[in-house]
């Protein structure tokens, strides 16, 4: 390994296409998120920095350890979310390049990086003693088992249409033809799942704010919430790029990423303020009773189409 | 008098001391305190109206007794049940098994004029704070209340 | 020399600092007792006409995530521990705005047995808006000036 | 009836953040015996200033300026019930035109409590946009308030006597511009209260009380009226200006959260309907007059319509210039406490249901509770223990 290559290696993860790339993006795309909803909901919405004001505030202020907790175990998860959401971004062709990496697997890889964000609040709502924070903590994990599964489906039909489970290669099959045509649902599934992984109404019901305060992070201040936020913004990104290069028919120049990803950043934005919050137990019979038979329906029509 | 009070008074007849229609569309009887709990029953089963509410009294009476009334509405028309009480042990049994949601109101008489409310399912606090000292009844108007003043300010 | 750069670097990120803090002022609305006719006008600060988040003005759920503590009524017994133990939790840097006149001085409910009558004898406080309610305009007024002494700014004298 | 200290086990269900349409943050208590709630109570407290001991301090005009402030979203309600009582015991006859102008404030304060308690029941359910809608229109009834009294809330309208405002040509004008644009609105609202599918998951069928127990129970206001029980002042026994300007009840059989809803947006119309009614055919006149000092001895009630329901009244004067006793009961209370004692005798599983189902701000109680003794529930086991209980299909 020359010089030149760890230098390069170093560079695209920590400045270009994964490390601070996709941390501006991301912060970019929460205001953008924001904005549309305020926008619809006749308000003006915050500036084009708040993000960024609202991370950099979090990180200066003080960082309060509840006692009865394990320190170690309530600075460290917030860590390991940031870095998962982060190592997924290196596979994606983040900003129209090709992705930084790329081996066969690497999809499988990506989607279980994107779910261990919500797996870490699973285990620092526990971790703290509040009460609201385990109830936040039980409605994470049960929603994140409710989605998963038809998220994971639905990111893997066009994988299986392509007969591969490269990005890169899933993404070139994709760019021939059309696979929002081919297979729709999976498509809407893949959608709505996104919407479950990052908690936006009405999938927000861990979080519900006149529910359980602030549910899973209510005991997290300062340094810890600000890793978390950023770990979810960057989640976003990573997000609507995967769908984008998987339905939309790939990503292949910064142009194309952008306007793909912003487009279905408006088409979330414009859900998000339509419905309402559903109570935990009617989001995981959405997904059971609705989400996963759609998805396999939409694999058999696949199965019977490609043989 | 209109006709419903015509027909409460029948209801309450029975218990009646005496009574006088201080208004069109009011009525004011006077009872025994034990007689509170059978008065209440015999309107609800009669369902003339519903108790809107229970007013605590201190110094209305000449002799220096408490007073404790129940209002009961139907329509327009108002029927007070007036009971006076000795200063020191007041006692009346409790309505709350003609009208269940009367507990509230009962919790509020016991703590505000320290009438014990014989019977009543709950006799915790509703409305003091837990550091209120036993003893202390606000809203009588001999009421200790600097005993009970607010902590010092300290500066911080 | 090392020491001139050092400091040169210290002012620079307390600009950074003090930039993000009056950029995103995330709020938390305690009700110590009050006729919530405060509680109504903050809860107005937040809708469309005339919406807290241009500022960056957050209602946060947990005291936790919040660096304002807007405090309304005139703190009964009862919720004088809550007060306190709310104030505790909230990590520094934190700050006071009490709202309404009853928040400054008892209001309405002076002399009454069961009240402290002011936020600041329970918890120091930064910045008070006065009103009976104050409108939505002077609460965001008040947070606005809570921010401009943050950045050091010298209140400027009340034109009479 | 075991009693909650040694009986089963206790299970406390804390409230809060405060909720501007709960006038007091309380704790619920249930007394719980195995499976069937013997007791339940409830613990205010966290906004008792002791106002009843207050006005024994203050002569008759300065508890004007004290008995607005109990409630901040119905202050002119509790002022203009406290001066119909004191001028019932004057024996002061009020003129027409001021007390055409009071019914118009309390209607317009009506519409302005209504489409707030919409904007925080949508809020509880999650419901972002129509709290945000909901709140904007409200600004155009506010607005109306604050050119006719000079304050958005706590406006005083009221005067021992009268009233301090007079209604001129243009603001009239402009309040039935403004109430033309708010009819409009609130039957959007109710097309959406009706129909959006997400919003009825959490509202039909939630926390049903029968025609029976609203009546037996005293339950008063749009949550009585929901269950068909037409109790309203306005109509049973009209006081002030409404006995010229006639109300038409609302009432709604369905007793359940959806029905209060529709109750409410319905009264939003009939608010309208009233207030260009008084603004149409205001009565010359002047809009005060004179009022003793002291008031002779003897005792009154007054019986308003609150915007959550029958506010109660009762003062007692001993000849002098202070009054001897102000007993106020508000509708929230009696609402509270008869639906509290409706949760005795139900099963533990229909807690959560019943609690959503009294007032959406009450339903923000999805809180961790803790049980004492055995074991330790939370709001989540509640919840699926509700839901394993009745099987209803979760979609």
């Amino acid at each position: 390994m020359e010089a030149a290559d760890i230098l390069r290696n170093l560079f695209v993860i920590a400045v270009f296409p994964a490390g601070l790339f996709v941390l501006v993006n991301g912060l970019l795309y929460q205001w953008a998120d924001r904005k549309v909803i305020a926008r619809l909901q006749n308000r003006v919405g915050p500036r084009w920095f708040q993000p960024f004001a609202d991370s950099l505030k979090l990180l200066a202020k003080e960082e309060v350890v509840p006692e009865g907790t394990d320190p170690r175990l309530f600075m460290g998860l917030p860590i390991v979310a940031l870095a998962g959401a982060l190592t997924a971004a290196l596979y994606l062709p983040i900003a129209g390049l090709a992705p930084a990496y790329s081996f066969p697997g690497d999809l499988i890889v990506t989607v279980y990086m994107l779910s261990l964000l919500t797996l870490c609040t699973g285990l620092a709502g526990a971790g703290t003693r509040s009460r609201f924070a385990l109830v936040g903590a039980t409605r994470t994990l049960t929603q994140l088992f409710s989605y998963e599964a038809p998220f994971l489906l639905a990111m893997l039909g066009p994988a299986v249409a392509a007969g591969t489970w490269q990005i890169a290669e899933v993404m070139d099959y994709a760019g021939s033809n059309l696979l929002i045509l081919v297979q729709p649902v999976g498509f809407v599934i893949a959608l709505i799942g996104l919407m479950g992984k990052l908690e936006m109404p009405p999938f927000d019901a861990p979080e519900a704010e006149t529910e359980i305060v602030a549910g899973a992070l209510t005991e997290y201040s300062g340094r810890g919430l600000a890793l978390f936020q950023l770990g979810r913004s960057v989640e976003l990104v990573c997000g609507l790029t995967l769908v984008a290069a998987f339905y939309l028919g790939g990503i292949h120049n910064p142009l194309d990423y952008a306007i793909k990803t912003v487009g279905l950043l408006l088409g979330l934005a414009f859900l998000q303020s339509l419905l309402a919050r559903l109570r935990i137990d009617q989001t995981v019979g959405l997904w059971w009773r609705y989400g996963s038979l759609l998805v396999l329906a939409q694999w058999a029509v696949m199965m019977v189409t490609r043989s | 008098m209109n006709s419903d009070l015509e027909w409460a008074l029948e209801i309450v007849g029975e218990w009646a001391l005496e009574h006088n229609a201080p208004a069109a569309d009011r009525l004011d009887v006077r009872i025994k305190p034990e007689h509170t709990a059978a008065a209440a029953r015999a309107l609800i089963d009669a369902r003339w109206g519903y108790l809107t509410a229970i007013t605590g009294l201190d110094g209305s009476a000449e002799d220096g007794q408490l007073e404790v009334l129940y209002h009961y509405c139907r329509g327009a028309s108002i029927l007070t049940l007036r009971a006076s009480l000795p200063r020191d042990h007041a006692a009346v049994p409790s309505v709350c098994g003609a009208v269940p949601m009367a507990t509230v109101y009962e919790r509020e008489l016991a703590e505000m004029f320290g009438v014990m409310v014989v019977g009543t399912p709950d006799s915790s606090r509703l409305f003091l704070p837990d550091d209120w000292p036993d003893g202390v009844y606000p809203l009588r108007k001999d009421a200790a209340l600097e005993r009970a003043a607010p902590a010092p300010e300290e500066d911080q | 020399m090392s020491v001139h750069i050092d400091r040169l670097w210290q002012d620079a990120l307390e600009q950074v600092k003090t930039w993000a803090r009056t950029n995103s002022p995330w709020v938390i609305h305690f009700n110590s007792g009050s006729c919530n006719g405060c509680d109504i006008e903050i809860l107005a600060t937040l809708t469309p006409r005339y919406d807290a988040e241009r500022f960056g003005i957050k209602l946060q759920g947990s005291p936790r995530h919040a660096d304002v503590l807007i405090c309304t009524g005139p703190v009964t017994r009862q919720a004088r521990d809550r007060l306190l133990r709310v104030y505790e939790q909230m990590p520094y840097p934190k700050f006071v705005i009490a709202v309404g006149s009853c928040a400054l001085s008892g209001g309405a409910f002076q002399g009454c047995y069961n009240v402290v009558g002011r936020v600041d004898a329970v918890i120091p406080v930064d910045v008070y808006v006065p009103g009976c309610p104050p409108k939505p305009e002077a609460i965001i007024d008040g947070i606005v000036k809570l921010l401009d002494k943050l950045n050091g700014a010298a209140p400027e004298e009340a034109q009479l | 009836m075991s009693d909650n200290e040694h009986g089963g086990s206790k299970f406390t269900v804390p409230i809060g953040p405060q909720h501007p349409a709960l006038k007091e943050p309380g704790h619920f208590e249930f007394g719980v015996d195995g499976e069937v709630v013997t007791s339940a109570t409830v613990r205010l407290g966290y906004a008792h200033r002791g106002i009843e001991k207050a006005v024994e301090t203050r002569n008759w005009t300065q508890n004007m300026y004290l008995l607005e402030r109990i409630c901040g979203i119905c202050s002119h309600i509790h002022a203009m019930a406290y001066c119909l009582g004191v001028e019932a015991l004057a024996e002061v006859e009020v003129p027409p035109r001021a007390q055409a102008i009071r019914v118009l404030v309390a209607e317009l304060e009506r519409i302005h409590s209504h489409l707030l308690w919409l904007g925080v029941a949508a809020h509880e359910a999650g419901f972002d946009t129509l709290f945000m809608y909901s709140w904007r229109d409200r600004e155009t009834v506010m607005d109306m308030l604050e050119g006719l009294t000079g304050n958005r809330v706590n406006y005083s309208a009221n005067l021992l006597g009268g009233v301090k405002f007079d209604l001129t040509a243009e603001l009239a004008a402009e309040i039935k511009r403004g109430l033309a644009f708010l009819e409009e609105r609130t039957q959007h609202y109710l097309d959406v209260v009706t129909s959006d599918e997400l919003f009825l998951r959490r509202t039909r069928g939630v926390g049903t009380m029968t025609n029976e127990q609203a009546e037996l129970l005293g339950v008063v206001g749009p949550t009585a009226r929901a269950s068909g029980v037409n109790r309203d002042i306005r109509v049973i026994a009209p006081y002030s200006a409404y006995k010229v300007f006639p109300v038409t009840p609302v009432v709604e059989y369905a007793g359940d959260l959806e029905a209060r809803f529709v109750v409410r947006l319905k009264e939003l119309f009939e608010s309208y309907r009233l207030c260009r009614a008084v603004v149409d055919n205001l009565p010359p006149g002047d809009i005060t007059t004179r009022f003793p000092r002291r008031i002779k001895a003897g005792e009154v009630v007054s019986r308003v319509e609150a915007p959550r329901g029958e506010l109660f009244y009762f003062i007692r004067s001993s000849g002098g210039e202070n009054p001897d006793r102000v007993k106020v009961r508000t509708p929230t209370l009696a609402n509270m406490a008869s639906v509290i004692s409706l949760a005795v005798g139900h099963q533990l599983a229909d807690i959560p249901m019943l609690l959503a189902g009294i007032d959406p701000c009450f339903s923000c109680n999805d809180r961790a509770v803790t049980i004492s003794g055995d074991d330790d529930w939370t709001w989540e086991r509640l919840r699926q223990l509700g839901i394993a209980r009745y099987g209803r299909p979760a979609w």
